[in-house]
């Protein structure tokens, strides 16, 4: 089932995979699919590529989505995602039935660091982002840490995993925007408050940039890391092509556009240039000059831009 | 199993079909996927005289059978691409075609002499097409003599035995005009093509979706130009080798670009749809010339020209 | 309920969308599918001077998201189509844009004094993308000087009140040096783009599928390189009036032209996949901007330059 | 459910069919839809053209296919084809499922001609081109022709409607070149006795055009007319692209090369320059200059050729 003899041995693999079930819950899709070899490498943070449209498609790059869930199993393990109909791609995808095929690569992507010390965390999800949240509750449950769920969405139908929460965390708070259910506005209207009380080290979220950026502030502001799960547009989702790419600020200090597939799609939360996401900063290694945004290139000037 | 050894350009590859600049790094992600030492080679990424953080994104958008990329050449610069990035291919025992881009003629022939001198460099392929910073930002291969004067400065620098190919832009008005000024100029073969200029404008705010406005497509939605480019640098320099790029999904499409007058074929894009892409080509290749019963991918070259083969 | 109404050169449109030359022959056939003088207009099949036979068959490739052709200007000649095409259209109401082309400067002058001393003729196409005979077969649009040369022959010709557009390839290495041109000899405004040159080859016989060897490439997959063209060009020229075309396939997408800086688009390839795409093109052009919130389809020109609406 | 108010009246129809169910018949599937208003005009003869690959397909262009049944009915008309798969478009449809969509344009092209007179006529099929000739052989026998019919194909897995055509016709004689079943070799050495004996003075055919040209010949030196339905790739098959040309010979003489999706696709067979196929013979209308196919624009002399 695995292609490529001779490849490097662990990473990622680009598997057959078969759909065994596509369930909605809430405004989202559960998909259930075999990815033998893909379950068993899985670790939480990652994602798989799924490619999208059948054999005449015409769309050609595959769609990233966060593992739920992954089983091992001696008949070729499965993978398990949550996706939100979106556009093209995954529309085709709401209409996959059990048997299908679908081509797979994965695991995908740097994972959550886990923390060495049995330590207090808080787990915050918007939308789909919670779903790599309970594997990730797993292990740190495993290692003794103490999980908190904080989950957030635009209403009740977006919600995901508010039951499955309450038998994975310790305490679990929900927030929505129109509050259909659980407090009436953002996940970071009641972060600050949970961190404290929950006495977390790390704050782990997924889920929409803005929040992201909200959370890394306020762990940063009340003393805990965070580890944030980024979604930047990915062509390749592998590490080749470098569309995905977001300032980060190195250990050594240095601001470098960095591939969120591989060197992500996990962040310390302090160390992405939350601003300036979708620029070039100032500063960044190999920066041309200064404010490249401000100096899109101009059709006028020259006959094409740079591949 | 059909004889799929090619010479090209004095090299001996054990296949014809490459990596394309651009679309697999500096080959090592893609050993996940494929043992990089069996394909014919890796073309890398090009790479600049100094670390380039390349464009704002957005710097992708997916178009029908294609895409649009403005990454705008991030790289980490030739220094740290010698000491980090190559050696995992050569130390593997892969064919790497080290593709190198500048932005100033002498930039071009610094690039050049440092990786002539780094060990198991397999072949140089000199992306002129990209903005010449001399020339109010004009692409070197939209222009015949911009494109000549490269090749001629770097030239000298390149030593016996080591093919230097140059990749052309198909954004001309005469692609023929400009591979014969490469061949002219001291180039032992052109890699054609590179993107197509494009652009893509967001439904919801109606600006340029690309971080760099316009960008460069690619994918199989361009085969058919990249096709009759090839055929037509093949029907005007029948001696002069070409490797082919520009849309190849399958081995029958890598078999289209042999047909068309390609001595070698890289796969681009679709490597994002399939990582695995490359080394199925060429296994495609083969059953394509097996069951068409021609023993060789050299007795294909140029049949659609009427050659042998027909 | 958008505005759609539009004023292109003088004319006015009930809407900017029209057929594309060569993909909607004169008009009758899609009156089975959709009321022709309900679209902005219908571009007839560029007519040349005498009958044409056109080239062998094949004539036609399907590439992915695109189609290559090589029709070879088949038609009834300038006589038959004013005498028994033409008056079709325009007993109906339609407004039709004739689309002539030619093999050298006098032929095209010839067509020009024919048609507009034919009523009811809305507007006038001067094809150049095709092979001009006195030079070398050089496409005339392939150089500006000869794209000129061509405007401004037929110009004193042409009727005040009946604009008279160019039609360019973008097979050139700048296309705003040939839509500076033609306007620069007259033109009333560019039509962009015609098909990019390209080429498929048969995987069993492994020589070319077309019986012209080299053919047109249309449809989505050329998509990204109009509306590149067509954002160049308003950059350049904006008080110069474009018709977009290329790959339309939606409402959306032609939107995505009006935002590049087009006055008008066409609908052509698309219209083998669905014979009434012009009208629901029209329909969901009307939804996209109520769904935006623009009131009309002037407002949205040229919104990606950072114009009005943003 | 059709396209177009205010269109012409008559002509086709561009309908949402639905798909009643796919049948394989030896080595074709037969695939009912329904097409309301296309199966109350259509005429023998005619045929659809259906898209493929869905809503994100790369294949742009229709299928065509002859009409094999056509029910008129009040909940919206059933159209019946029988197709082979070929290459990428028909492989997609033959994982069509029943209440599956197909848009189908249709009916397309000229009949074929109806005799005014009660005469004998030969109906001639080779392969899948037997699908047009049962509606017909239901027409003619209704203004009281007789019907013979030729059926071939190279094996007995593609002959189409074998069974049927005993029922359809008066006599039935099949041909297949393997042997398998019926005369061993081509339906051209069985056609000459059969216009003889059956008297027909019409022979009506569809299938490869080297069946169509040789069937033309022995009608024609058996003193019979022919009908012949030809196969030309289409890229519109509505008469607007001029892809699917071929060169036949008009009541005034004059060599045209004339549109086979709505000139055609049945032509009298002795109009046909069948030698010619593929070519812009000598004296065509508007032939630039003799033998173009020997003149195939050469890429090295020019930029791009004429659209
Ligand atoms: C690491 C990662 C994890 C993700 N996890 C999930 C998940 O668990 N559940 C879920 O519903 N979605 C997830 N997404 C977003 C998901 O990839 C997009 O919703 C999806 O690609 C949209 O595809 P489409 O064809 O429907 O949309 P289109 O707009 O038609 O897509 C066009 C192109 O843009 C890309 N694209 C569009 N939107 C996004 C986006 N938000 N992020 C990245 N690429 C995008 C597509 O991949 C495609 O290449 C994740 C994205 C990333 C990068
Ligand atoms: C008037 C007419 C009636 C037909 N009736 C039938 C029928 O009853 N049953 C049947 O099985 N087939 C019939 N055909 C042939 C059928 O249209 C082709 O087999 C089909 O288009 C192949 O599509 P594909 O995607 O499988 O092949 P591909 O090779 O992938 O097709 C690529 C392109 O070439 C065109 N093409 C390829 N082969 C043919 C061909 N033989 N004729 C015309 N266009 C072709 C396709 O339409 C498409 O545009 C008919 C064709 C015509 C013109
Ligand atoms: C994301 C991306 C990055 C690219 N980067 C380069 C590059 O650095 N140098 C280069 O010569 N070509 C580059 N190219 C062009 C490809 O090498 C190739 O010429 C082109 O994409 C056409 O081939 P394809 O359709 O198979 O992708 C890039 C293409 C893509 C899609
Ligand atoms: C079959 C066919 C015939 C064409 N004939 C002409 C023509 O006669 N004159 C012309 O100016 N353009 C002609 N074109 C080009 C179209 O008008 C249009 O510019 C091009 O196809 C791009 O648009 P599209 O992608 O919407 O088809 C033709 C295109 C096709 C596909
Ligand atoms: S998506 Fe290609 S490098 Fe990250
Ligand atoms: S198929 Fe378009 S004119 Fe016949």
């Amino acid at each position: 089932m695995t292609s490529g003899t001779g490849a490097v041995q662990g990473g990622a693999l680009q598997v057959k995979g078969e759909v065994v079930s596509l369930k909605p819950v809430g405004d989202y899709l559960h998909l259930t699919m075999t990815a033998p070899g893909v379950a068993e490498r899985m670790r939480p943070g990652n994602f798989v590529a799924l490619s999208v449209g059948g054999e005449q498609s015409a769309m050609l790059l595959r769609r990233a989505f966060s593992i739920y869930r992954a089983q091992a199993s001696t008949r070729g393990g499965t993978v398990e995602i949550v996706f939100a109909e979106h556009g093209k791609g995954t529309r085709w995808m709401t209409r996959l039935a059990p048997k299908d095929t679908i081509d797979v690569v994965g695991p995908l992507g740097r994972p959550f660091a886990l923390p060495k010390q049995p330590v207090a965390c808080t787990l915050v999800g918007g939308g789909y982002g919670m779903a790599p949240m309970f594997s990730l509750a797993e292990r740190l449950r495993a290692r003794g840490c103490s999980v908190h769920m904080l989950i957030g969405a635009a209403s009740e139908s977006r919600l995901f995993g508010a039951l499955e929460a309450s038998r994975a965390a310790s305490s679990v708070r929900i927030t929505t925007e129109d509050g259909s259910m659980g407090h009436r506005g953002r996940v970071t209207d009641v972060l600050p408050d949970l961190i404290d009380k929950t006495g977390s080290d790390v704050v782990y979220a997924c889920g929409p940039m803005p929040m992201l950026q909200a959370v890394s502030a306020v762990a940063d502001e009340h003393g805990a890391h965070s580890q944030c799960a980024v979604e930047e547009t990915m062509a390749c989702g592998v590490g080749v092509c470098m569309t995905c790419v977001l300032p980060v600020r190195g250990d050594d200090g240095v601001i470098r556009m960095v591939r969120s597939c591989v060197e992500g799609p996990v962040f310390r939360g302090d160390r992405v240039l939350w601003d300036d996401v979708g620029t070039i900063p100032d500063g960044t290694l190999g920066a041309a000059n200064r404010g490249a945004r401000n100096e899109r290139s101009d059709a006028r000037d020259h006959g094409r831009s740079a591949p | 199993m059909a004889d799929l050894t090619t010479e090209l350009a004095g090299v001996r590859l054990p296949n014809p079909v490459m990596t394309a600049s651009g679309c697999a790094a500096a080959g090592q992600e893609l050993g996940q996927f494929f043992d990089v030492t069996e394909l014919g080679a890796i073309v890398t990424k090009s790479i600049m005289r100094f670390p380039r953080s390349g464009r704002p994104t957005p710097r992708m958008v997916e178009t029908p059978s294609g895409m649009l990329n403005s990454i705008g050449l991030q790289g980490p610069g030739i220094d740290s691409f010698l000491a980090r990035d190559l050696p995992w291919l050569v130390q593997r025992g892969a064919r790497p075609f080290v593709s190198i881009a500048g932005s100033t003629v002498d930039e071009f022939v610094e690039l050049t002499r440092r990786v002539v001198n780094s060990p198991g460099v397999s072949a140089l392929e000199v992306n002129i097409s990209c903005p010449n910073v001399e020339n109010r930002g004009l692409v070197f291969a939209c222009d015949p003599m911009q494109a000549a004067r490269v090749i001629e400065a770097v030239r000298p620098h390149v030593p016996e035995g080591l093919p230097m190919f140059a990749k052309l832009t198909p954004d001309v008005t005469s692609i023929v005009d400009v591979a014969r000024a490469v061949a002219d100029a001291g180039a032992d073969g052109a890699t054609m093509i590179n993107t197509l200029l494009g652009m893509a404008i967001d439904p919801d705010t109606l600006r340029p979706i690309l971080g760099g406005v316009t960008g460069g497509l690619s994918g199989p939605a361009i085969r058919p130009v990249a096709v009759r480019a090839v055929y037509q640098v093949h029907a005007a320099l029948p001696e002069f080798p070409v490797i082919g790029v520009g849309g190849i999904r399958t081995g029958a499409d890598a078999l289209e670009f042999v047909a068309a007058g390609a001595t070698a074929v890289q796969v681009g894009t679709v490597i994002f749809n399939d990582p695995s892409a490359p080394m199925r080509v060429v296994r495609e290749l083969d059953s394509e010339l097996d069951r068409l019963g021609i023993a060789s991918v050299e007795k294909a070259r140029g049949c659609a020209h009427g050659g042998v083969g027909q």
